[in-house]
């Protein structure tokens, strides 16, 4: 198809595909009124039955942990991704150029003082992912963002040796795997997979959850680690040599 | 033994995930034993539980959370033989070409073995999930972990597939993903019992039917039919072999099975009212794509491509088998759909010795090397004999259930349809093994086209030697595949099983309140075996075209030249489709689901 | 008026993918995609809406309070960081095609087929 | 629906509209930026913190891979 042509069947084709969505859509509930039953359910229950106030954290970690499950390793299968879409040809040259990234005195003050009040708000919303609005995902890649601002101030040296590939990798895979253990354990006791084991706390102390928290403790090691090699993996790649070609 | 379940699941991500934990710790042996182990594990488990569950299906909730008042609460699976069975396929599959692999590649980098157990993991989780939502999530994870499987080899093609592979069937999911959020506005419900329930058996408006739209065009795109078929040799002509194997053996099929599952629990009461046109559109669709897809299959000459489109060909068959809404065609379509993933698995593993050998897998520049190699030629002459549906192997019996189910309907020409498809795929891969393993035909001069495309080789230098692991794998698959068909009774067996797949009041009981009414009976008003005569004639059919093709040559030159006139159109445009821009193949994906809505609005009309 | 919300999801969608179907730039196609696939959090989030109630979190009030789904709340999580996934692979695809081809153009980067 | 809430709706819909429209990759991601902002005020607004809050520090960190993709794919075309 030549450029013309194809602009004049995407514009038909999705003004055809967008009848056809609103013709579905203008039948949904109005907007504002929803009924549901499945929400009325956990918002009666949950708080009292898992004795943590985030409903959305209660959902995703424990009424609806399986899903949860399965989105870790889709960032899990992200990592691996870029490492064989990267590294595996990085390998054979080790020339790296150095790092081109000028930074101002005015950023480099900045960011040191906002490093400690970051990695403090990242750790803020990883731990109290059941009570308050974030958790795990947020917080985990607030921390991520954390390193990133450390490459930004004190270059790739600084930033290489907390990214340590290994230990990073190894981490991110932990907290994955870390996700199915604890969905294991209770089959040892013999509960369901993924039921909670735990005690449950007094509510509206951190620990209140039970397995929540330690879900919730090993999604934000997961996020972190991974969004952090995702970061390391293209910031590599863009002071690779261009002479590969 | 119900808290083995989710250990189908389970073991594989563990797997994966202490695979990378001790990425440096572990040399390669033993990487590729704990894989083979794991996925072995997967496919005893799901055996285990296809005899288990034979009698009564299995509900088992994550977390404990059982529903309240037929509300459910947390995520169910549901194991019956159908998701067991597949969940086998899948385990079998994947045992199959973890074992390839160990000694295939020279060096596979630490990834491979991990991001294959969670794609074994991803599909096991799609076909056992009771709730759309993680049908979606599992949609999403099992086709991420296929992208990076099919970009594994990173060279230019292998790219260029995985980015056209991932848009369209990362749209497919965002078109799933607005199905569901058009059914929970309705329902307010996930788990597919109980979305099935609220929507009742009243007649369908239009969020209902655009939903069914708007999830099965997903799911088309994943199973690859017209004109959703795209991505799927590019995807397939790069991969490397042994994930080949597995997409093709059974990640398209899994498409298929999602739109079957989904329709019996949820779509199967509102649309009581419209099952003929639902089975028009759908046989049209299956035709079409069983059609295409052996025209294209019998076109191509790169052998991981010509296999891709008998994939194709034989999604279409499926659909057919499925789109009869009959319970005979859906046992028809499993046993099918478990005949053709073993033996299209075993072929792509007889292409894998090929390219490890040769480091080639164009037909034609191979001719007559296979010599060297009879026990592979043996195995691709049967499954190309076993694709084309002789007796005994399994795919014979669940073509001749959906053509029995086809008369049934009236709808006599489904068996040439079915015929046509065979002839075309068993005769393009009989040709294609001909001319490799036995050296007949055109030699590459008299070949007027070059080469499709070049491969990059996925072994450092052309071997000499083939380790038994490389053999074993698909001549155990052929062997299971001829098993399938000469098992007793699994004809009648299936109907029984697909009597509770296609009762969604039993699937609603089982799930919401934990006991189930037991599914009415299933008259067997005809034969449910092989039909011996047709498989016979299909297979003749299919050597006689393959040896046409192969000796065309000798015919008078007028002929010859005539029969490439008369084929030119054709061809030309079948491939001009496939440009290989990754836009268009996004507008043909919005063009093929505004005319499935079209066709749907005009049957509605007419029946 | 009581539709406007999901009629601009659709919206949004159907501009994505129309993006993505003539895109000439492998990088503006993957965040074209992006942006299709945040069509499906608005709709999520809006159908699960309700006027005039609070968020699904009772930490300053108490249960029992009107709020909004929080199921919806919790698949549009899972669809934030499955997009986040994909987008970053896809990036990273887009790079080593780059690398490959020198170009980022679909319409170049096509290697002959038959 | 209140009017405010159209409002925004009716913003988020013009931004990711110029987000596919603008051609240019850098200044793109820019808009994707701004995108993800008003996402998130939207979010807000529709009482969902938890989407909100991800989708900004999504909306802060996906623009970022994107610019060190542009640089990896400039340093390249110069």
């Amino acid at each position: 198809m030549t450029i013309r042509s194809r602009q004049i069947m995407a514009l038909g084709s999705t003004a055809a595909l967008g009848l056809l969505l609103v013709w579905g859509v203008i039948r949904l509930p109005d907007f504002g009124a929803y009924p549901g039953p499945y929400s009325d359910v956990l918002n009666a229950a949950a708080v009292a039955e898992r004795h943590v106030t985030n409903i959305p954290s209660a959902v995703n970690f424990d009424y609806r942990a399986f899903d949860t499950l399965g989105e870790e390793f889709m960032l899990f299968v992200a990592v691996a991704g870029l490492a064989v879409l990267f590294r595996e040809q990085r390998g054979r040259s080790n020339r790296k150029n150095p790092s081109v990234v000028q930074v101002s005195e005015a950023v480099r003050w900045m960011g040191s003082g906002l490093i400690g009040f970051t990695v403090l708000f990242g750790m803020m919303i990883v731990l109290h992912g059941s009570l308050t609005p974030g958790g795990g995902f947020q917080g985990g890649l607030i921390l991520a963002m954390t390193v990133l601002l450390i490459y930004l101030i004190r270059g790739d040296e600084a930033f290489e040796r907390l990214s340590r590939r290994a230990f990073v990798e190894a981490l991110e895979a932990a907290g994955a795997g870390a996700y199915v253990l604890i969905g294991l354990a209770m089959l040892t006791t013999g509960g369901m997979f993924l039921e909670n084991l735990l005690p449950i706390g007094r509510l509206r102390e951190l620990d209140s959850g039970g397995t929540i928290f330690l879900i919730n403790l090993a999604t934000g090691v997961e996020v972190s680690a991974a969004f952090v090699l995702l970061f390391a993996e293209f910031l590599e790649e863009s002071r690779k040599p261009s002479s590969e070609r | 033994m119900e808290p083995l379940v989710p250990l189908l699941i389970a073991l594989p991500l563990l797997g994966a995930a202490l695979l990378m934990v001790l990425q440096t710790a572990f040399p390669r042996s033993w990487a590729d034993g704990f894989a083979i182990t794991t996925a072995g594990g997967v496919a005893v488990l799901g055996g285990f539980f296809l005899l288990e569950t034979a009698d009564t299906p299995l509900v088992y909730w994550l977390g404990g959370w059982t529903p309240r008042d037929g509300i459910a609460v947390g995520i169910a699976l549901f194991v019956d033989p159908f998701s067991a069975g597949i969940a086998t396929l899948i385990g079998l599959l994947g045992t199959a070409s973890l074992i390839f692999a160990w000694r295939y590649f020279d060096s596979v980098g630490r990834m491979f073995h991990a991001l294959m157990l969670v794609f074994i993991a991803a599909m096991v989780g799609f076909c056992l999930s009771g709730d759309i939502f993680t049908l979606f999530v599992f949609f999403e994870l099992m086709s991420v972990a296929a992208y990076v499987l099919t970009g594994y080899k990173t060279e230019e093609s292998a790219l260029d597939g995985c980015l056209n592979f991932a848009v369209t069937n990362s749209i497919g999911a965002f078109f799933i993903l607005y199905g569901i959020c058009l059914l929970y506005g309705r329902t307010g419900a996930l788990n597919l019992a109980q979305i099935g329930r609220a929507l009742g058996g009243g007649p369908a408006d239009g969020l209902i039917m655009i939903a069914l739209l708007l999830i099965a065009t997903g799911l088309f795109a994943k199973s690859a039919l017209v004109p959703f078929h795209f991505w799927l040799a590019d995807a397939h002509a790069v991969a490397p072999t042994p994930v080949c194997v597995l997409f093709s053996g059974v990640m398209v099929e899994l498409g298929l099975y999602g739109i079957a599952r989904i329709y019996w629990t949820v779509f199967d009461g509102p649309m009581t009212g419209e099952q003929a046109a639902v089975r028009t559109v759908l046989m049209i669709a299956g035709t079409v794509t069983a059609l295409t897809g052996g025209m294209m299959c019998l076109l191509q000459r790169h052998v991981k491509r010509l296999l891709a489109f008998s994939t194709i060909s034989h999604a279409g068959v499926l659909l057919i088998g499925l789109a009869l809404l009959s319970p005979q065609g859906s046992a028809g379509a499993s046993i099918y759909l478990v005949g053709h993933g073993l033996v299209k698995g075993a072929l792509f593993l007889c292409a894998g010795i090929l390219l490890h050998r040769y480091r080639d897998v164009d037909e034609i520049s191979l001719r007559g090397k296979g010599r060297e190699l009879p026990m592979t030629g043996v195995i691709v002459l049967l499954a190309g004999l076993a694709l084309a549906g002789l007796p005994p192997f399994g795919t014979l019996l669940g073509k001749s259930l959906i053509e029995e189910a086809a008369r049934g309907h009236h709808y006599g020409w489904v068996s040439a349809v079915l015929f046509l498809s065979s002839a075309l795929t068993g005769g393009a891969v009989l040709r294609a093994g001909g001319r490799i393993f036995l050296g007949w035909g055109r030699t590459a001069e008299e070949e007027a086209s070059g080469p499709t495309e070049q491969e990059k080789p996925e072994t450092k230098e052309a071997r000499r030697r083939m380790h038994w692991t490389m053999v074993a794998p698909p001549a155990m698959l052929v062997a299971f595949a001829a098993l399938i068909g000469l098992a007793p009774n699994l004809g009648e067996q299936a109907m029984a099983a697909v009597a509770r797949f296609h009762d969604r009041s039993s699937y609603a009981g089982l799930t919401l309140d934990g006991r189930a009414p037991a599914p009415a009976p299933i008259l067997l008003s005809s034969r449910s075996g092989s039909n011996i005569g047709t498989g016979l004639l299909s297979a003749a059919t299919a050597v006689a075209l393959a040896l046409f093709e192969l000796f065309r040559n000798r015919l008078p030159n007028r002929v010859d030249k005539g029969i490439r006139r008369m084929l030119r159109p054709a061809v030309f445009v079948l491939n001009g489709w496939h440009s290989g821009h990754v836009g268009d193949y996004v507008v043909w994906l919005m063009i093929g689901t505004t005319l499935l809505g079209a066709l749907w609005l005009v049957t509605v009309q007419l029946i | 008026m009581n539709v406007l919300p999901y009629v601009i999801a659709v919206w949004l969608f159907l501009a994505g993918l129309y993006g993505v179907a003539t895109s000439r730039n492998l990088i503006h196609l993957i965040v074209c995609l992006s942006v299709a696939q945040s069509s499906t959090y608005i709709l999520l989030i809006a159908i699960g809406y309700r006027q005039g109630a609070g968020p699904p979190i009772f930490t300053y009030v108490p249960p029992g309070t009107p709020a909004v789904d929080p199921v919806v709340q919790a698949l549009a999580l899972t669809d934030v960081v499955v997009s986040a996934a994909m987008t970053a692979l896809l990036l990273a695809v887009a790079v080593r095609i780059y690398k490959q081809t020198g170009t980022l153009d679909p319409q170049k980067i096509r290697p002959l087929r038959s | 629906m209140t009017v405010i809430q159209a409002v925004v709706f009716v913003l988020v819909a013009i931004c990711g509209t110029a987000v596919v429209l603008m051609r240019e990759p850098y200044r793109q991601t820019f808009l994707l930026s701004l995108y993800g902002l008003l996402l998130s005020i939207l979010f807000v607004m529709l009482a969902a913190p938890d989407v909100a809050l991800s989708v900004i520090v999504i909306g802060a960190a996906l623009p970022l891979m994107i610019l060190t993709a542009l640089r990896i794919v400039g340093q390249h075309s110069t």
